[in-house]
């Protein structure tokens, strides 16, 4: 019986496949992991008490920069919060841009999360490629609405910043004609291929109960088997009016997750031709004229969540009567999916790592903070 | 899909498990001002609980109303009236509204047993509020600084933080 | 577990039965696919073939008009007024903070008016999120379509408002809806904050210098007009009826000018333009041209005198052609005297 | 290339040197020739490579430098040329300095064994094929000096990862190929080339088949079975995806090469691109006939060569040329399939690229030896040998009831060795579950 | 020809000899290996010289390709490589056995040989058939059948050797486990433990 010595290795800060700069101190035996330790912060800029020095108002670019993928869905999030602390109605040609954007970005965050991760199991960028052609072509209507492709800073509290323009729409129809054949060949790149299967089947599997104890959300929660999606859950914005399916996996694992993403973007493409249905066409409803920007909220406190991409987005504002919040929390999604990172890691090798690092999606902007 | 309310909350905590809801005396949110209206002091319809049994709660509120999912903790520093407040949110399984648990501790000695050994998922929530406030978890697996670097010296988020310099404010040089 | 409007789809997990290469085959042919319909352009959002690459300096993405940058300051092309009244909005609202204005102040009287003397922005700490041109009462701050910025230096890119300001007609160009929605407002607006406003304050940077030289242009011909009693049709400065604000600023600003520094001999510009416009817009152009022709002509050469012949019926339009290709030529002068 | 020389020197000035001189200044030509070569192969093929993976990508590829981007190979590498060399400190200099070396040389050796076109080949070693991967087999050296000395985690580990891969695909590899040297009976590269004559058949095999130049292995069960072996050998030796486990870049950053820059890095990617050529150039040549083709043995035939020295040169011309053709445009389409596979496919584990070599790319290679045998028997054997029944068989029957069996048993084995590689992986399902329920009473 | 021959024979016999002094004279353990291998590459030169060709390429493909690797990865994964004393006390023993040894395979050769044999002239004497393939699977059917045997089994034998001693049981070489096996693992635990209690209560019921 051979004895083999346990090394330490640092993966990170800079690495190539650590999505940013995030540091994993591995312990193998092998090339087994007998422990992973994440270590971040190298990305962090204490935004709440930034938040904290700025007024309502102010916050929402920095909302952007959280989560710099899904700019519109943080958005989101910190427009309901500040709503829902003031009292403020949003017309209902505005929700459904809301919802429009919102949809748009989950397609957009999981092409691109799907291609990182399997760019991350040594595919030489095709699929990425792909998933990057279809999010630059969202992400030139993000820029003809809101004026900024990544950091929208498009929402505002009562609305949104504009209406959408004149040519939004027909280019829009135009990508949802694409989209299927896009969804249906990033599953036969993926969902046959043997050497993924290899990759990703039975790795970094996350049981079910524990995915529940582990605090993860989002796509990671559902690929393990809970059907907890914030939309249906508690419905927000107007999602209560769409009909659409919350995909689950069995297992837990790396395979489960890509399955659930990429139905998650058809049943997304599902609600954005239910929104292209039922837009209200009326005119000058992108916002709530009542609504002033530079809010005075009554000293409270609120909790409000959305369903982002990567899972569950809160904002918990206190505030004191004044401009600014007294207390601004962001609970991201990112950050909280990481805790079961170490222990979802053990046992596996060390190429598996960057694999489950893949399928949790994460993007350091929001874990550092 | 459940609907409980924090108020529904506070009579089941009084009613299982007496002793353990504190009153949730308001709080002040600013010093009071030298001139002026001071703003009104922040109240919560929360349930307040004591801060050394937030277990019993927290497992009270897991186990009996199956409110599984730990979300956020949250800590509030209301320096005027010396406490930090934690903010345990937790979420039914099958959908519905949110409740929370509330605990102030003292901000001298800031120390609370902590939710990791019963939700792993509360591990990186109890190490950002050490980092940033300072708050000792009791019972911590791995109780270290998560953003900032280890050697660092002060808790940023607290309020009493200099925003500029490096020294607390009223700390003489 | 019930959900409402939808079902829980647990995802499908089972593979075909023959899978001795079957998906790595199939994997190569959605490569294939592409490979294959690579030799020709991704036109439109429905294809999923194709090249997309756009080749970057030679070729351009269009930018949407509501396309945003960083903020640029608008000023009248006509009248070369800033719309911006200095009111701190925008200073306020900037999440970085890296307006800063100062405001103007009458040189006689010691109050502010509504006009900036001085306007910095940091583009390099900027974060382009266009709060300062939503907020904008006055409509003057607007976020450019120029996104090439880059420069060897953080200090450079210290904006200030020299060279912040950009004309009416540029932001129209770049943004025509955007600025129709807006335009009657602004420019009732700027009519308003310019009664307020005594002098040069309130005038865009870049044009200060020009204004200045042809306001003692107009006063000298103003002053020669009565002495020579000729009736000069085409002479801009006639005494007119009416006159605009401006020209009573000019008048004004002349009459100081000279009692001020009567040493200085106002430069010997003259309008050197050749047009017989039909209308305003038609003249605005030439100006330009002119003034462009005039800029390359040669930065050595004198200002070039050319009488002018003004038809009276757009003497507005001409006498801005006027100023304009009259600085220019001034500006080109100077150029060749600096060199 | 001697005669040639000699011509020239002892003939045409009449100088008269001794012969060893002349084969010095031959061989110094040839080598001369092979070190332009090499290094003109690993551009194009790094701008090849580019420009196909990036159409598969619906991109553009670089196309600045040059009509076309041609020129940006070059533009690369002045870029290498200029950058600075960084040796780590704890690295040990000497080692460090000489890995590089030791993996570029065995890739320019391994040129001298390969056949260009008819008559083109530098040294027809008698055992051509075995020295082919004798040498190869030594750049793992220069993987393991690069590695160590590093000193650094990721390029031991990556040093480590890629000697075991070599080592452990060059058996399948040798093995795809020894069936196919008992078919041709000999080690020779040109041997294995001229056997390839014919159509759709050898002509040695079937006499009377017309000589098209087509009758590549790669027709025959037992070559095609060689054939895919072996290209997916070639592909884990030439650390190609998705074996390109060494250098997983997502994994461990660059493998070996982390610690190098500069130049140092250059030779390493030159080696790595010189021996995928050479990898395309073999499997061309020993399964696909190399520069056999339609025309060219006739031509050959027509020119000047030690059989018939009445030729006309015009024909050594033409059927080098079209020789080379062939073989180059059969070379550089494997290497368009390499691209495409690493345009298509993830990488695999370390672990499992060790489990899918040696537990079923092995046996596999095996029983395709053993199906050569059978074929040789079929096809050669008679009377003597014991073989009866063959006996007044024509040789296309004979020929014909070869393949017959050969498929057959190559069908079965793979059909049986993929059942039981997919059997393998539930085995360990079970037996991690048996682990649990042992642990169960432990704990 | 010849020349050139003898010229090449000095450099690689200098090679060699240097190669191999510096395998024992040098500290670090590594280097030693290398010099080795340097070692290794120069008598398959040598046997290259002689006409040699399946040796040598032999001897590149089994000592350099695979020995000497199989050392280098012996010598990185088990120790440090810098040596701490370059001579042991018994030094002189070893010189003195060696140089036996030496002097034990030199000797018959010395003495033995017939040093006026006439060099061979022509081709016939060249022996080009020897590399031949078909010669070689010959040799090892016919004439060599029983060492090649012999050399066959002992190789088998190494090689299941090798695996008894690399091999555990699976149970055994399993430390870590994942999370959903320890998960697995921790309820099966739960529910042999309340088996046992249900089981137990019920006895007691029982009784």
């Amino acid at each position: 019986m051979l004895k083999t010595e346990e090394l330490q290795i640092n993966i990170g800060p800079q690495h190539p496949s650590t999505h940013g700069v995030f540091r994993m101190l591995v312990t193998v035996d092998g090339e087994t992991i007998t422990d992973l330790k994440p270590v971040f912060g190298y990305l962090h800029r204490n935004h709440e008490q930034l938040a904290e020095m700025n007024t309502y108002q102010q916050n929402m670019p920095y909302t952007d920069r959280l989560d710099y993928f899904n700019a519109m869905a943080n958005n989101h999030a910190y427009a309901i919060a500040v709503e829902k602390l003031v009292g403020i109605e949003v017309p209902e040609r505005a929700e459904y841009i809301r919802v429009l954007m919102v949809e748009l970005t989950r397609i957009l965050n999981h092409a691109g999360a799907l291609g990182f991760l399997i760019n991350d199991m040594g595919a030489w960028q095709t699929q990425l490629a792909f998933g990057m052609r279809e999010r630059e072509k969202i992400l030139d209507l993000f820029e003809s609405a809101s004026g900024a492709r990544l950091m929208c800073n498009y929402f505002r509290f009562g609305g949104v910043a504009r209406d959408l323009p004149a040519d939004f729409m027909p280019r829009l129809k135009d990508l949802l004609l694409a989209m299927p054949g896009f969804v249906d060949e990033m599953e036969r790149l993926l969902r046959e291929n043997e050497i993924l299967l290899q990759r990703s089947e039975g790795i970094g599997i996350l049981p079910q109960e524990l995915a529940l104890a582990y605090s993860v959300t989002g796509p990671v929660l559902r690929g393990s088997g809970v059907a907890y999606d914030i939309r249906k859950a508690e419905p927000y914005s107007i999602y209560d009016r769409f009909d659409f399916d919350v995909p689950v996996g069995s297992v837990g694992d790396v395979y489960d997750r890509i399955l659930v993403r990429i139905e998650e973007m058809r049943q997304s493409k599902r609600i954005i031709e239910q929104i292209i249905e039922q837009l209200p066409d009326a005119q000058g409803g992108y916002m709530n004229p009542k609504a002033r920007q530079n809010v005075r909220p009554p000293v409270g406190d609120v909790y409000a969540r959305v369903e982002t991409p990567k899972g569950e987005l809160g904002f918990y504002l206190v505030s004191d009567g004044s401009t600014k919040p007294y207390r601004y929390k962001v609970r991201a999604p990112s950050f909280i999916n990481l805790t079961p990172l170490g222990d979802m890691c053990r046992g596996y090798k060390v190429a598996d790592v960057v694999v489950i690092l893949g399928s949790i999606d994460i993007v350091m902007g929001e874990v550092d903070r | 899909m459940p609907n409980l309310r924090a108020e529904d909350l506070r009579a089941l905590l009084g009613r299982d498990l007496p002793g353990l809801l504190q009153e949730a005396y308001p709080l002040h949110l600013a010093p009071p001002p030298a001139h002026g209206h001071a703003p009104p002091p922040f109240t919560t319809a929360d349930a307040l609980v004591d801060a050394d049994r937030i277990i019993e709660a927290a497992l009270y509120l897991r186990d009996t109303l199956g409110y599984a999912f730990l979300s956020d903790i949250c800590v509030v520093d209301y320096l005027a009236d010396g406490v930090f407040e934690l903010v345990y949110r937790f979420y039914h399984v099958e959908g519905g509204p949110s409740l929370a648990l509330k605990a102030r501790v003292p901000r001298e000695s800031p120390q609370v047993p902590s939710l990791t050994p019963h939700w792993p998922g509360a591990n990186f929530h109890e190490r950002e509020a050490f980092d940033l406030y300072g708050i000792t978890f009791v019972g911590h697996p791995f109780l270290r600084r998560i953003y900032m670097w280890d050697e660092f010296e002060g808790f940023p988020m607290r309020r009493d933080f200099p925003k500029q310099g490096d020294k607390y404010i009223g700390e003489e040089e | 577990m019930d959900i409402p409007r939808g079902n829980i789809i647990v995802m499908d997990r089972r593979r075909g039965k023959l899978r001795v290469g079957q998906g790595l085959i199939q994997g190569l042919k959605v490569v294939w696919d592409h490979w294959a319909g690579s030799f020709h352009k991704n036109e439109n959002f429905s294809q999923i073939h194709g090249t997309f690459t756009v080749e970057y300096p030679d070729e351009r993405l269009p930018l949407p008009q509501t396309y945003r940058n960083m903020p640029v300051l608008l000023y009248d092309d006509e009248s070369g007024h800033e719309l911006c009244t200095g009111c701190y909005q925008c200073q306020r609202i900037c999440p970085p903070q890296v307006i800063h204005i100062t405001q103007a102040k009458d040189p006689v009287t010691g109050k502010m008016v509504p006009a900036a003397t001085e306007f910095i922005i940091e583009y390099d700490a900027c974060m382009s999120c266009g709060f300062c041109a939503e907020v904008c009462p006055f409509d003057s701050i607007k976020m450019d379509h120029v996104y090439e910025l880059s420069t060897a230096d953080r200090v450079s890119l210290t904006m200030r408002k020299a060279q912040l300001n950009r004309p009416i007609s540029y932001y129209a160009s770049i943004a025509p809806d955007l600025w129709a929605e807006v335009q009657a407002g602004a420019m009732k607006k700027l009519q308003g904050s310019i009664k307020r406003r005594p002098d040069v304050i309130g005038l865009a940077a870049v044009l200060t210098e020009k204004i200045k030289a042809r306001r003692l242009e107009l006063a000298a011909a103003a002053a020669a007009a009565p002495a020579a009693a000729a009736p000069a049709p085409a002479a801009p400065a006639a005494p007119a009826a009416k006159l605009t604000p401006e020209e009573k600023a000019a008048k004004l600003a002349a009459m100081k000018a000279t009692n001020a520094n009567k040493g200085v001999a106002a430069p010997p510009a003259k309008a050197p333009v050749e047009l017989s416009p039909a209308d305003a817009k038609a003249a605005k152009l030439a100006a330009i041209k002119a003034a462009n022709a005039a800029k390359q002509a040669g930065a050595a050469a004198p200002p070039a005198e050319v009488p002018a012949e003004l038809p009276p019926t757009d003497a507005k339009a001409a006498k801005l052609a006027a100023i304009k290709a009259a600085n220019a030529a001034k500006k080109a002068a100077e150029q060749g005297n600096s060199e | 290339m001697q005669d040639v020389v000699n011509q020239v020197i002892n003939t045409t000035f009449g100088w008269n040197w001794p012969s060893w001189a002349i084969a010095l200044i031959g061989y110094l030509i040839v080598a001369v020739i092979l070190f332009a070569i090499a290094p003109f192969q690993m551009l194009f093929l790094t701008l090849y490579e580019r420009r196909a993976i990036a159409r598969m990508q619906d991109r553009v590829g670089p196309n600045r430098v040059g009509p076309e981007g041609i020129f940006q190979p070059l533009a690369d590498g002045v870029k290498i040329f200029t950058k600075e060399d960084i040796v780590p400190d704890a690295a040990d200099h000497w080692v460090h300095f000489i890995a590089p070396c030791v993996v570029v040389a065995p890739t320019m050796f391994m040129f001298v064994v390969l056949p260009w076109g008819p008559g083109m080949v530098p040294v027809d070693l008698n055992i051509g094929l075995l020295f082919f991967f004798a040498i190869s087999s030594v750049s793992a050296v220069g993987l393991l000096m690069a590695g160590w000395a590093s000193s650094n985690k990721f390029a031991l580990i990556g040093a480590m990862r890629a000697v075991a891969q070599m080592v452990s695909y060059e058996i399948p590899a040798v093995i795809s190929l020894l069936a196919l040297v008992l078919i041709t009976g000999s080690l020779s590269i040109v041997d294995m080339i001229s056997y390839q004559g014919g159509l759709f058949i050898s002509s040695r095999d079937v006499a009377s088949v017309p000589d098209w130049g087509l009758g590549w292995f790669i027709f025959t069960p037992v070559g095609f079975l060689a054939f895919v072996a072996f290209f997916i050998a070639a592909l884990a030796e030439g650390e190609r995806t998705p074996f390109d486990i060494p250098e997983a870049d997502s994994e461990i950053v660059a493998g070996y090469m982390t610690e190098y820059s500069g130049m140092k890095f250059g030779l390493f990617y030159l080696a790595q691109y010189v021996l995928n050529f050479l990898l395309c150039a073999i499997t061309s040549v020993i399964f696909f006939g190399g520069w056999q083709g339609p025309g060219v043995g006739w031509l050959y035939a027509q020119a000047i060569t030690p059989v018939n020295p009445q030729g006309g040169w015009v024909f050594n011309v033409l059927a080098g040329v079209l020789g080379v053709v062939y073989f180059l445009s059969k070379t550089y389409f494997f290497f368009f399939v390499m691209v495409w596979i690493r345009g298509a496919f993830a990488r695999l584990r370390i672990d499992q690229l060790m489990d899918f070599g040696w537990k079923f790319l092995i046996p596999l290679t095996l029983v395709n030896v053993i199906s050569a045998a059978v074929w040789v028997a079929l096809t050669k054997w008679g009377a003597a040998d014991g073989l009866a029944f063959v006996e007044g068989w024509s040789p296309l029957v004979r020929w014909a009831v070869a393949f017959v069996v050969t498929l057959a048993m190559n069908l079965g084995a793979y059909l049986y060795l993929a059942r039981i590689f997919a059997h393998s992986q539930a085995e360990r399902e079970r037996l991690d579950d048996e682990v649990l329920e042992s642990l169960i009473n432990v704990v | 020809m010849d020349l050139l021959i003898q010229i090449i024979f000095g450099l690689l016999s200098a090679l060699i000899i240097g190669a191999a002094m510096m395998v024992v004279t040098v500290r670090n353990v590594i280097h030693a290996a290398l010099w080795l291998i340097a070692s290794f590459f120069g008598v398959a030169a040598l046997y290259l010289t002689l006409e040699a060709e399946f040796i040598a390429v032999v001897q590149v493909l089994v000592y350099v390709g695979a020995i000497s690797i199989l050392v280098l990865f012996a010598i990185m994964l088990t120790r440090s490589s810098e040596g701490e004393r370059l001579l042991t006390q018994h030094w002189w023993a070893a010189a003195i056995i060696s140089l036996g040894l030496f002097g034990a395979v030199l000797l018959p050769t010395l003495v033995g040989h017939h040093w006026n044999l006439p060099l061979p002239t022509g081709p016939a004497g060249t022996p080009e058939s020897l590399a031949g393939v078909e010669e070689l699977g010959r040799g090892f059917v016919n004439e060599f059948l029983i060492q090649f045997e012999v050399a066959g089994i002992l190789l088998t034998v190494a090689l299941i050797g090798a695996i008894v001693i690399a091999f555990e049981e699976r149970s055994r070489r399993r430390r870590v486990l994942t999370l959903s096996e320890e998960h697995i693992l921790r309820q099966r635990q739960q529910a042999t433990a309340t088996a046992a209690q249900a089981a137990l209560v019920t006895a007691d019921a029982a009784d």
